[in-house]
């Protein structure tokens, strides 16, 4: 933390850490979708430190019935899972995704970036018409870079939204991938006696890239 | 089942109800790589431990009996049943050194990893859909903000849009009655009436090409078409007795003469 | 406060008054609107003291940056008055882009360079100033170089900034139309036989393939 003595110093001194704290519950509390870093600093006075403000803002909320939690780069206030139950007049009911939507999804968020062809390959059936679209449309996913294989084909990753709705910090928090990462679940492995085309030098490295 | 295919297979009577308890909702299944999932679980050990060998003949009865109660299957089961049939001949019969490509062993524990993966995504799907969920489990500020000062209006549009935006513009053109694009080809038609005009001049042996019509000697596909319809006519003509025909070698020029004092 | 040995008597004790203030907490953030009393005595456990309850939660939040408020019988959490200046940001209103505007934004995706010529050629119809004004001023697009052909006309080209709201990393990573359709996402399939667009000119070809 500066020392206050310094602040008080400084020309357009930043104003004093509680005081950036309860900027930074400010913005979060009336902003329904998660808030970027960046955005905050942009908000908040010159000289700011938005990030230490955050980490004691979420500690002052630990156990509370509201939470500040991390979403990808963003940061946003959500209530405590644990009291859903009082919620049922908020519940939005949701449109029930169809199985193969919910496969395609999960295939994605655990091997993305993921083509087209491995999804179909993974559930040996080709993707139907409308699955992609639906995910898309929820804004759970979007296009990743193209591979560079033959075909350049596109990609699917999943997306900030898709963090948000399943309460996951990263989609390193997805449950259970450490496990299908060691029993080997999620690596491309070629057909015996195939030379394998798309996909088999760059898949792994590109995995939950950082952005 | 006295005219049963499969002699070598003493299908078990539980392999028989397993597969008539399959076969009543093909339509449940998302294709052959699911039945296969299901059908391992009869054998109810950990998959890696699976005997594909069980697995195939286990496939090759639901097809079976699914053929037999005349269901329609897709063409992709059919494709699985034969390659599994493939697989079990390979498993059953000693390895030929001489055969070329994996052998039965790395077949078989590929589509067991492939049964594990598939299984593993959709139990990692399960948990994944379990997991406290935005406006289920917890909830954003239900409120709007009345802080009402600037009010600036922002557009937006997402990727679905655009690119169905783009869709709706490049096959807007597509429903257009079907016709064959026909400019770049020279029907036989038009070149029997071209030759017929043409062989009169022809008393010496010339080379086809040069009977080519103008204007289809520069643009590769109409080239061929022309070249084609040419040659074809030409035989014709040959066959009606007014032409002479030869090519000196493979790959030669072919060349033409008009035949003498035609009958 | 209850007795806490009254509470463990009682059959159906009520949760501890901490567990109770979070669950006002929590119901007043997620509320779309101001609740009253009675509402949350309902949706609390039976036996439970709301009054108290928000008076302790309106004393907890006292100074922060957010405010726990009585609204005539009915209780809301609102940011702090002082901190309006932080959210005016916040009051966006969101609009669809047009039809027109959709439709030339893609062709400059998908065809950057592209003039204005060539987007009315594709589209069929001429582009209004209006939508290229708009599409700049939202900055998704900008002037490219001129091209190189009579009248050397000005180009569009998209922007970073477009690339982030469509959360792409390059304009390349568009799928193309054969991707598109591939993916279920056109609406309406050619005849068969029929060459699409984008592929209309290498069909041809294709049939009489030089090697």
């Amino acid at each position: 933390m500066q020392d206050p003595e310094e602040i008080e110093q400084s020309l357009f001194e930043a104003p004093p850490m509680a005081e950036q704290e309860r900027m930074c519950e400010a913005v979060l509390f009336a902003s329904a979708d998660p808030v970027s870093v960046r955005d905050l600093e942009a908000r908040l006075p010159h000289g700011s430190d938005v990030p230490q403000a955050l980490t004691l803002l979420q500690k002052r909320y630990e156990g509370r019935g509201v939470r500040v939690v991390k979403v990808g780069d963003t940061w946003a206030m959500r209530t405590a899972p644990d009291l859903g139950f009082l919620m049922q007049k908020e519940t939005v009911e949701t449109r029930k995704l169809s199985r193969a939507a919910i496969e395609t999804l999960a295939i994605i968020a655990y091997h993305q970036p993921a083509t087209r062809a491995e999804i179909e390959e993974i559930r040996g059936v080709s993707v139907s018409r409308g699955t992609i679209d639906q995910l898309l449309g929820l804004e759970w996913i979007r296009l990743g870079r193209r591979k560079m294989t033959p075909g350049r084909p596109v990609t699917f990753v999943v997306t900030p939204v898709f963090l948000d709705h399943f309460g996951l910090e990263t989609a390193r928090d997805l449950p259970g991938l450490k496990e299908l990462r060691a029993a080997g679940l999620l690596e491309n492995r070629p057909p015996p006696g195939e030379a394998f085309g798309e996909d088999a030098d760059d898949s792994q490295p590109e995995l939950f890239e950082e952005d | 089942m006295s005219d049963n295919l499969f002699q070598e297979d003493k299908v078990s009577v539980t392999d028989r109800l397993a597969a008539e308890a399959l076969i009543i909702d093909v339509d449940g299944y998302e294709g052959p790589l699911d039945v296969l999932l299901t059908l391992s679980r009869t054998q109810k050990v950990d998959l890696r431990k699976i005997s594909v060998l069980d697995l195939a003949r286990q496939y090759l009865v639901f097809v079976e009996k699914a053929k037999e109660l005349r269901l329609e299957l897709a063409a992709d089961y059919l494709v699985m049943a034969a390659w599994l049939a493939f697989l079990k001949s390979r498993l059953l019969l000693p390895p030929d050194p001489t055969e070329e490509g994996p052998s039965g062993e790395e077949l078989a524990a590929h589509l067991a990893f492939q049964l594990e993966r598939l299984q593993a995504m959709r139990d990692v799907a399960a948990r994944l859909m379990a997991c406290d969920r935005l406006g289920r489990d917890f909830f954003a500020r239900g409120q709007g903000e009345d802080v009402t000062r600037i009010k600036t209006v922002r557009y937006t549009a997402t990727l679905l849009d655009l690119m169905q935006g783009y869709a709706r513009i490049r096959t807007r053109d597509d429903f257009r009655p079907f016709v064959m694009d026909r400019e770049s080809v020279f029907t036989m038609e038009q070149a029997l009436e071209r030759m017929r005009g043409l062989i009169g001049y022809g008393g010496r042996w010339t080379d086809m090409a040069s009977y080519l019509p103008e204007g289809w000697d520069n643009d590769p596909v109409r080239r061929r078409s022309a070249t084609a319809s040419t040659f074809a006519a030409s035989l014709e003509l040959v066959k009606e007795g007014h032409l002479e025909i030869r090519q000196s070698e493979v790959f030669a020029p072919i060349e033409l003469r008009k035949v003498d004092g035609t009958k």
